[in-house]
């Protein structure tokens, strides 16, 4: 079975298939997989001092998979034997749910946390996706970066972060 | 010429609509749709200095030309990623 | 059901179970986990030029076990938040086989990241297991680094790696 | 007294055996032990200087002190981890 690399989905989130995924576009190639990162960014139960009851995920999904699709363009560029699937949810969520699943795979494995990391970090910053917090007494969105894909700051930003 | 609009999160509620439909002149820029979204909606108008917006599924600049039947898309900051803010705790120390 | 968090094992190594078990060690806390991120190795086709048929790995189980715990130690140390699990896959593993298997579990990512990260490293450094690979044309134990838990140099490397 | 001795990988193939019962005089050092064993198999001696050892299954020392009944563990530079030596590919500069 073949599943989407790069994903909006309003189900939960199998890393499992992502690392399958992953694991077979690298082995295509001539070195084959050594290294098989991945990261999982679940609800987390407080949030500033709050107590949260759940999160609501919302996504412009196409913009969202084409932007995916140009995350994973930059962490070729960078790491030329990485690959990298990502799967992100939408809809509510409740605490201890994973909202994000990424997977990145490389012969090996310094280039497989980089990608997994850098992944991560832009997903962040360019991603059309928001959530929604219901905490005790109320509920508010998110708001955290400007989305700017062109913005060079914020993408060495993240390649600092991802690269050791 | 006619637009389609769509707009997220927050700015979905201010405007209390997920999509739209307005006109707007011929040879009109993402900023002049924008514009007019603001004076309907007022408390839209706190997006000025944060906005982003796509046209036809793609990233746009506010000065992008719109075109009949284009969909433009207005996002506030994004907030993909883990269920909630994620400082550091432990001891690396430059990040 | 309850596995052991760091184990020496024959069986193929069962990424999800790590994760689970990090999952809720991290849960019992007061900010609950926001991050979990893992690490696979697996054996590739190639190495130095040959052509990889299988590889052995060989443990001295107990003391593996014992620096699995010392690493966790040092990881609790560095990172009080994060929580890791370690399986390592001893016997004849065939291409595309995991030989180990790491999940770490934190309330934040970047803590995530650099705890799995340094585990990998320091396994590499002090915990006894070795490899055998068997070749086009032989085989040859593959022998790395001499294992010294007191080694400050090498752990401050492991560390420099793991933080971004 | 008598110690057991327990060797891994190629160390073990140049001894022959994967564990082995050995007389050391009272009071001896691991690294006593270990040069009577380089004195029977000349070829382990190559480990001279890149030789690990545990005694009990605890990391020790070459000048830790053996006693009665003690286990000792000769290690070769250690390989865990991935299935090969994983050197760097991409950009990411330091490391």
């Amino acid at each position: 079975m073949s599943i989407a690399r790069l994903a909006v989905t309003t189900e939960r989130l199998d890393l499992d298939a992502l690392i399958g995924a992953v694991s077979s576009a690298v082995e295509a190639d001539a070195e084959g997989t050594g290294a098989i990162t991945s990261f999982l960014g679940l609800v987390r139960e407080h949030n500033l001092g709050r107590r949260v009851i759940k999160l609501e995920y919302e996504a412009y999904e196409p913009l969202a998979v084409r932007t995916f699709e140009r995350i994973a363009d930059e962490i070729t560029e960078r790491w030329p034997a990485a690959q990298v699937a990502v799967h992100h949810r939408v809809g509510v969520l409740a605490i201890g749910e994973a909202s994000v699943a990424i997977a990145a795979a490389s012969p090996h494995r310094a280039d497989a946390f980089a990608a997994c990391r850098y992944a991560i970090e832009r997903i962040k910053q360019i991603v059309p996706i928001w959530k929604r917090e219901f905490f005790d007494g109320g509920d508010v969105w998110i708001e955290g970066a400007t989305a700017d894909p062109d913005d060079a700051a914020a993408r060495e930003d993240a390649y600092r972060r991802a690269c050791v | 010429m006619r637009v389609s609009v769509r707009v997220f999160a927050r700015l979905r509620d201010i405007v209390g609509a997920a999509e739209l439909e307005r006109e707007v002149p011929a040879g009109a820029s993402v900023r002049r749709l924008w514009d007019g979204l603001v004076a309907e909606f007022p408390d839209a108008g706190a997006y000025a200095g944060s906005l982003s917006a796509a046209v036809n599924t793609e990233y746009a600049k506010m000065d992008t030309e719109l075109h009949n039947g284009d969909e433009v898309a207005f996002l506030p900051p994004v907030s993909g990623g883990e269920g909630v803010a994620t400082p550091r705790i432990g001891r690396c120390s430059t990040n």
